[in-house]
């Protein structure tokens, strides 16, 4: 097994020469020398970890009025069991963000909340009604769900502006939807400027961008976002989460995100939850969490 | 033979209306770490297609170890030893990680009847090596397309090392991968670089993983070139810091 | 009563693209074994005996054909096999007749290309194919000749489906025209798919022939008639086979009227026989005992059928045993009086003793014109 | 070859009769377009390659032509043919196409085999196998001496076929069920984020393509000959067009369809009619080979 | 019992079974035949349908083109073909025993290799199209050429051509040609076997879950394809030489070039079987020919609609097919693991 925790070489003048400048935004700066392997990490969290959170402790973490809740649910895909008895509670206009290594089963959760997958046993609740067993399609308009996919979600053939349409396809007025498309374009010149040419033809990071907005064309009460600065600019990053914060603070949105990138959600978030090998293994406020040296070590990536 | 092994000369790329890519000049080191920087849609992903031939070139001209190759076709440039991963991965998703590494050996050392060789232990046991080091040992009989989507990209990655390329271009490999995972991932590239000479040429928007990974970076912007130098040259540089970094 | 019957075998087209007139045949079958069986069934020496049939579906497609002869005769034990439907099934089956000595007496595979092979246990009570049109050739020639015309200067229009049987029916109408001396200035194949003729309709528009010659069962017959009128196409003499099965007079009134009809066979022809009464009590019978017949005229692929039905019942009582062997003997003696004409086989097999019959349609009625000796009504030419 | 020069001098010399081929194979270019875009929609927004398309045509016209002898014009026949084969559809969908809509191409292929098989057979059990049609024997309008005519039942197949077509297309464009099919059709999963019950969308969709069928069959009985088996070669006619036309565009076609028809007629005067068939499915090889051609200049496969 | 003695008996008691049904069942041999011969388009459609992903519609076309290619051979070595043909000819045409088996012999070389150059040279025109593109495509052509044959009088049009007859005994004739199919769908299943056990089956198996990818990797795709393509055309000329004898009589849209049946037969049995699996095609191919012949016995009039339902039934409830379910329920027969062996937070305290 590679394994590989003694640190580098920490005498890497270019690494801790960026370390000190404080300009870069999005995915931050800092040092590299950290290289842990996904079976240390597991085998780590075991160690430290005391043991999985129970519903009691997630729901005074979350405070009152809770708003979405996941009790002692099962589910995965087939036959596969991806998430063993995982239990998540948020208040309502609260934030929260699952960080953990790949496959832990982060976006397996939203795919649950959503419907995605197959749910062996457990209860999902919205607003105290349960939609463990609701379609994907009724989530929207019944629980108020907005999902934000990880992979690619535009419909490629269609213009950027129709896909915004797309975005208010449940409003009854459309004009609404159109409303609100403006407001968009508005607000993010880039599509703008593309708005009459197939959704196909956007870069990366041009996608990502119309589909955060358009989930937010229904003004949704709960924001399901994996990844959402995945493949975007630095400068898009920030500007994802200021958005993010001003849906949360603002608008009292609840929000349940997934990010690789740890640093910038856990400093978003309200709470934190650690899932490793689809159990969660920490929890607590964000940015506690971040200060924890082990979280720090184990994925922040030192 | 010149110092750089990819040169390229006012490349020239539009679709339709949109020009992606224009008057793009670069070069990409021998056995160099490259990096390739930009805003979102200012043409990095577009330039990595022309390099490797997914799309014809409006103008300019690309040399590879001095051949030009803006002519030739995806396998061509392959079996050069020009290799990419992409920034939407692409796996073979029916088959299992060992098999999907089995199958990325260097084919371009391989003749006709190579075609009908057994599968030997030697490469097996390479492939197990590599699946270990990105953390996929323990699925490596899972089908790859029931990995999660870092997973996926992370066994994109030991594919294209497994291929003994003589030049990687990587199109964000970071994108997804866990903070703590990518700091092994720049290691690994790093001795790539290193121990097997392979050259690197790498896209990524993560400053932290671009920064201590390459010598020399590019930066893009509205599918022009907006400057270029060692890492810290770019970080300080006004113009990039305006276009792309931000600033607080 | 399990020893006292004679199990028949046939494969028949009730699927696919010849399953109309498998449906016919097959029916022509079943009424002739009921008619014999209740008739007294067959005297072989001293027993009597049923017929019955075991039949299988061919689909139309000759592979399916030669399989399922092979399974009739293996596993089913049928010794005596009756025909299919269509000449390119009878082609397929024929040879595995043959490899195992089973005498099949065939009504609906007229290709003359079956009878020039040598086989030795295949017997035909129909008229083969090259005979089909033949007459309508002679007809035009006769017509131009009493108009002090040249034959040379009668322009005749052909087309013929692509397959087997229609491609025999014009080889021999290409000989007749040869033999009279007219000329051909359209000669079109058509797929066995078509549904629309507008390709040679157009040529005919172009070129103005004196006769037209169709043959494409019953969809030939019937998109053929259908485009005439709706191309408006004055053509003085049409012939075709399968107008009947096609019903173009139900479908096509008087727009069909003054076409010529091959056919074997008509109900107003004046053979008999004692089991089938005459051919019009054989005509009134089928529509009364099926209904589907009931305002249609009766199809000759049906009469025949019951025709070969006969046939074996008359061999196995001439040869007063159930041998095959002798069966096949006695059929090469055939020399038999039918409601459906008279059968005779020559040494391959094929019926020589009974011609086809030309029908026209005329007020809606198929009137028969030629051979002169049948005829009941004058040929009305031009058609309109 | 020399037959081939003398028919082309024919078209030459007698330039009215090669009007009169165009014409007509404008005329049920028509339909074929309809069928066509029938499975155009299915394809295009539920990856379902179907089969049965033809099927669905030939009962559209058995219902059309039993109505017409119970006495029920053909005008109000196609129209419940519609509705009959929409029901049908629907059906179809709710037992067998919702369970092969996520796999590939080769299971919706075979259900559809099936469904054309099980649908061939029970027509032939309930109508017969004999060729049908609905002749109403109207009498052609003739120009030009008669040279030139042009029938009343293919004029109106396809006046009907071009009305039902606008009709279907301005749906698509500008109803919240055509702007959900076309969502679902470039990606399922983001549409049912989008709240869109693509369940619904399926199955609307399959049952609007079978009631196209069904009144392209209403017109198919009104000017040509059919029986139950003869349904494959309207599937391959819409194949043909519809890969050489592309998915989602609409006018390409429509515009195959039509040109599909003149070619037919055209080619098999020209060639003779034994090619008919070979000029049908050749079209689709020299489309697929020409696309070839153009996509490996762009350094691409025909996908 | 271990595991490759287990796979001993099994290929032991099929090749038992083979060589002992007949012997039991002369009255059967015909649809053996057809059985093996299922086989062997069900293993040949598998390699570029099941394993590399390129659904073909038009493999029947080698079929077809075999038996032309062995028919002419066969009738062209003695006599004048045309002549032969022209059905209006009349004359009765005998082989000897020599000329008969020299024919054959060959007919099949002649059958298999004019099968592989054709692959080879419509494999460079097809192998630019994509998924349904490349379906049709093939079928287009297959249909396309059957509709030419049908009009080329050489070879009979649209009339067919009957084969020489066997010169020896009837009976034993259809021995002599059940063995051939039976050693060619031995063969056949021998070569695949050994095929995907090789990097070959690996490369085509990549092509077929992501071909640009396999590309951009440098695997030499156009000749894997060509190749895979090539060894189905090779056993598939030579099946269509067997069964053109067999027949005795050919024809071209319905015996030689049958897009509509044999052709998608060959689909519908590897996915009854399950498809990109070694054993599926077998089980398949045997399974529905059994199926069909027990409907065609036993429910005459209906076998077309108790097909057709078999049909919907498998794809509907059954997609992964025969082997693909058995796979599913026991994955560790084949080595196949679903879960990594995948640690639990709990267990490793
Ligand atoms: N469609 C699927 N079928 C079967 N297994 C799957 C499927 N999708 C994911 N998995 C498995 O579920 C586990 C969790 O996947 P998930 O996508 O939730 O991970 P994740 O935490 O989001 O990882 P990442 O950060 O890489 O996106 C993985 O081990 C993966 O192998
Ligand atoms: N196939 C296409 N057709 C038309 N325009 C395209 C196409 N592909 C890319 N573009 C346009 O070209 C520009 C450059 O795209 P490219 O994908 O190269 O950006 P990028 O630098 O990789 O961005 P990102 O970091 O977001 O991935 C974008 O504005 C995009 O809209
Ligand atoms: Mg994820
Ligand atoms: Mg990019």
């Amino acid at each position: 097994m590679v394994d590989k925790e003694t640190p580098q070489d920490a005498s890497n003048d270019k690494a801790s020469a960026i370390e000190q400048s404080d300009k870069v935004s999005g995915y931050g700066a800092g040092g590299v020398e950290t290289v842990i392997s996904v079976e240390a990490v597991t085998r780590e969290v075991a160690r430290m970890s005391e043991g999985v959170p129970d519903a009691a402790t997630l729901e005074k973490l979350a405070g009152d009025n809770i708003f979405v809740s996941i009790e002692n649910l099962k589910a995965g895909y087939g036959q596969m069991e991806i998430l063993h008895d995982f239990n998540l509670s948020v208040a309502k206009g609260k934030s929260l963000c699952l960080i953990g290594p790949n496959g832990a089963g982060k976006s397996t959760v939203l795919h649950s909340i959503f419907g995605f997958t197959n749910i062996f046993s457990g209860k999902i609740t919205i607003d105290g009604k349960d939609v463990t067993r609701q379609k994907p399609n009724d989530k929207l308009k019944n629980a108020g769900i907005a999902y934000i996919l990880q992979d690619n979600s535009v419909f490629p053939n269609m213009t950027v502006e129709e896909n915004l349409w797309m975005g208010g396809f449940l409003k009854d007025k459309t004009d609404e939807a159109k409303e609100a498309a403006e407001r968009v374009f508005q607000k993010y010149d880039r599509l703008a400027k593309r708005r009459s040419q197939p959704a196909r033809v956007l870069s990366g990071g041009e996608r990502r961008l119309l589909e955060i907005s358009r989930a937010l064309v229904m003004n949704p009460e709960v924001l399901l976002v994996d990844e959402p600065s995945i493949g975007l600019e630095p400068r898009f990053i920030d500007m994802v989460f200021e958005i993010l914060d001003d849906l949360q603070n603002a608008e009292g949105k609840t929000i349940i995100m997934v990010e690789q990138n740890a640093k910038k959600g856990l400093e978003f978030a309200d709470i934190g939850y650690v899932l490793v090998s689809g159990e969660l293994a920490k929890a607590g406020p964000g940015d506690e969490l971040l200060a924890d040296p082990d979280v720090g070590r184990l994925f922040l990536g030192g | 033979m010149s110092e750089y092994i990819i040169e390229i000369d006012s490349l020239s790329k539009s679709y339709g209306g949109v020009i992606a890519n224009k008057d793009i000049s670069l070069k990409v080191k021998k056995g160099g770490i490259t990096g390739l920087i930009g805003p979102n849609g200012s043409g990095k992903t577009t330039l990595f297609n022309s390099i490797v031939g997914y799309h014809p070139v409006d103008s300019g001209s690309i040399l590879f170890s001095g051949q030009d190759i803006s002519k030739f076709r995806v396998q061509e440039i392959a079996r050069l030893g020009l290799l990419r991963t992409f920034q939407q991965t692409r796996i073979y998703a029916k088959m299992n990680c060992i098999e999907n590494m089995q199958v990325s050996i260097p084919h371009r050392k391989a003749g006709f009847w190579d075609m009908f060789s057994s599968r030997d232990e030697t490469t097996i046991e390479r492939a197990e090596r590599l699946l270990e080091f990105v953390g996929l040992y323990e699925k490596r009989w899972l089908r790859a397309g029931d990995l999660s989507f870092g997973q996926q990209k992370l066994l994109e990655f030991a594919m294209a090392l497994m291929n003994e390329p003589t030049v990687l271009m990587l199109d964000e490999p970071t994108a997804g991968i866990n903070p703590t995972l990518i700091n092994g991932l720049i290691d690994r590239l790093k001795r790539a670089n290193e121990e097997f000479g392979i050259t690197l040429f790498v896209i990524e928007h993560n400053m932290r993983v671009i920064m201590n990974l390459a010598d020399h970076i590019y930066c893009l912007a509205h599918g022009q070139m907006l400057a270029e130098g060692k890492p810290e040259e770019i970080q300080n540089d006004q113009r990039v810091i305006d276009a792309y970094l931000g600033a607080h | 009563a399990e020893e006292n019957t004679i199990l028949l075998g046939a494969a028949i087209s009730l699927t696919g693209k010849y399953a109309t007139a498998g449906n016919h045949a097959k029916i022509g079958y079943d009424f002739a074994i009921d008619k014999i069986n209740a008739a007294g069934g067959i005297k072989v020496g001293d027993k009597t005996y049923k017929f019955t049939v075991k039949y299988y579906d061919d689909e139309s497609t000759p592979a399916r054909g030669g399989q399922l002869a092979e399974r009739l005769i293996n596993q089913d034990g049928v010794q005596y096999m009756l025909g299919p439907y269509s000449s390119g099934l009878t082609k397929a089956i024929a040879p595995v007749t043959e490899k195992y000595k089973i005498p099949m007496v065939e009504a609906e595979g007229a290709s003359r290309s079956l009878f020039n092979k040598g086989y030795k246990y295949l017997f035909a009570v129909l008229s083969t194919s090259e005979q089909y049109l033949a007459s309508a050739v002679a007809l035009a020639a006769e017509v131009a000749k009493k108009n002090g015309k040249d034959p040379k200067s009668v322009k005749v229009a052909l087309a013929f489906e692509n397959d087997p049987f229609s491609l025999d029916v014009r080889a021999g109408v290409i000989d007749d025209i040869k033999k009279h001396g007219l000329t051909i200035v359209i000669d079109d194949k058509l797929p066995r798919n078509l549904t629309d003729m507008t390709a040679t309709m157009t040529k005919i528009k172009a070129l103005k022939p004196d006769l037209l010659v169709v043959s494409g069962h019953s969809k030939g017959a019937g998109t053929a008639t259908r485009q005439i009128a709706e191309m408006k196409l004055s053509i003085p003499m049409v012939a075709m086979t399968h107008c009947e099965s096609a019903d173009l007079v139900g479908k096509y009134g008087a727009t069909a009227d003054g076409y010529l009809c091959a056919t074997q066979w008509a109900e107003t022809l004046t053979y008999k026989d004692p089991i089938f009464g005459s051919a019009a009590e054989f005509n009134d019978e089928i529509k009364k005992t099926y209904s589907d017949y009931a305002d249609k005229s009766v199809p000759y692929q049906l009469a025949q059928a019951s025709a070969a039905v006969y046939v074996f019942k008359d061999a196995f009582e001439r040869a007063g045993t159930l041998d095959k062997e002798k069966i096949r003997d006695a059929l090469t003696k055939t020399d038999l009086a039918t409601f459906y004409g008279h059968v005779k086989f020559s040494e391959f097999g094929n019926n020589i003793a009974k011609p086809m019959v030309l029908r026209q349609i005329q007020n809606g009625k198929y009137n028969v014109v030629a051979p002169t000796d049948f005829a009941s009504h004058k040929l009305i030419w031009p058609r309109k | 070859m020399e037959r081939i020069w003398a028919n082309i001098q024919i078209m030459i010399d007698i330039p009215v009769l090669t009007l009169g081929m165009v014409i007509d194979g404008l005329l049920i270019g028509g339909i074929f377009a309809l069928i066509a875009y029938g499975l155009a929609l299915v394809w295009g927004v539920m990856n379902v390659k179907n089969l049965a398309q033809g099927d669905f045509v030939i009962l559209g016209a058995y219902i059309t032509w039993w109505l017409y002898h119970a006495g029920v014009n053909p005008i109000f026949g196609i129209p419940l043919a519609f509705v009959a084969l929409w029901f049908l559809g629907w059906a179809i969908y709710k037992t067998v196409i919702y369970r092969v809509i996520q796999h590939d191409l080769f299971t919706s292929l075979l259900a559809t085999f099936g469904i054309a098989i099980v649908m061939q057979q029970t027509m032939k059990i309930v109508f017969g196998a004999d060729e049908q049609t609905i002749a109403l024997n109207l009498e052609s309008y003739g120009f030009f001496d008669d040279l030139l005519t042009i029938q009343p039942t293919r004029l109106i197949a396809f006046v009907s076929a071009i009305i039902l077509a606008i009709a279907v297309i301005t749906f698509m464009k500008r109803s919240r069920m055509g702007q959900a099919i076309r969502a679902t059709a470039q990606n399922p999963r983001a549409a049912r984020v989008m709240g869109i019950d693509t369940e619904k969308v399926y199955a609307f969709t399959f049952s609007l393509n079978a009631a196209i069928c069904g009144a392209a069959g209403g017109l198919i009985a009104l000017i040509w000959e059919f029986q139950p088996f003869i349904g494959l070669i309207y599937s391959i006619r819409a194949f043909v067009i519809v890969t050489a036309a592309g998915l989602g565009n609409l006018a390409a076609v429509i515009a195959a369809g039509l040109g599909m028809g003149v070619i037919e007629q055209t080619g098999a005067f020209v060639l003779g009619t034994e090619y008919q068939q070979a000029i049908v499915v050749g079209l689709l090889v020299i489309v697929l080979l020409i696309k070839l051609v153009i996509s490996s200049r762009r350094r691409e496969v025909v996908e | 019992m271990n595991k490759s003695a287990a796979t001993f008996a099994l290929y032991a008691s099929i090749l038992a079974l083979g060589i002992i049904l007949p012997i039991y069942f002369p009255n059967y041999v015909g649809q053996m035949t057809v059985m093996w011969m299922m086989v062997v388009f069900a293993l040949t459609w598998d390699i570029l349908g099941g394993q590399m992903g390129y659904n073909s519609l038009g493999n029947i076309f080698f079929f077809g083109a075999g038996m032309y290619a062995s028919g002419m051979v066969q009738v062209g070595m003695f006599y004048d073909l045309a002549k032969y043909n022209d059905a209006a000819g009349g004359g009765i045409y005998n082989f000897s025993f020599a000329q008969y088996f020299t024919g054959l012999s060959v007919g099949f070389v002649v059958a298999a290799i004019v099968c592989v150059i054709f692959a080879v040279i419509l494999g460079r025109l097809v192998f630019g199209l994509r998924g349904p593109y490349f379906a049709i495509g093939t079928l287009a052509i297959a249909t396309v050429i059957g509709e030419l044959v049908s009009t080329w009088e050489l070879v009979g049009g649209g009339q067919g051509m009957s084969m020489p007859n066997y010169p020896g005994d009837l009976g034993e004739a259809k021995f002599v040609f059940y063995t051939m199919m039976f050693v060619l769908a031995i063969s056949t299943f021998m070569f695949v076997r050994w095929l995907y056990g090789s990097r070959f089956g690996l490369a085509i198996n990549a092509i077929r879950d992501d071909e640009q990818k396999a590309e951009g990797m440098g695997i030499h795709t156009l000749r894997y394809k060509t190749v895979a393509w090539a060894i189905a055309a090779f056993f598939l000329g030579i099946a269509g030489a067997i069964y053109g004898n067999f027949n005795n009589f050919f024809e071209p849209i319905d015996v030689a070039f049958p897009t509509t049946t044999f052709g998608i037969f060959m689909v519908l049995m590897v996915l009854l079987g399950g498809k990109g699996t070694l054993w599926g095609p077998v089980i398949g191919a045997i399974l529905f020919h059994v199926i069909k012949e027990v409907t065609w016995t036993y429910l005459l009039n209906l076998q077309w609609v108790a097909l057709g339902l078999l049909i919907v039934v498998t794809v509907v409830y059954f997609q992964e097919g025969i082997m693909g379910w058995i796979m599913r329920k026991k994955p560790e027969w084949f080595g196949i693991r679903v879960e990594g062996d995948k640690q639990r937070l709990g267990d490793m305290k």
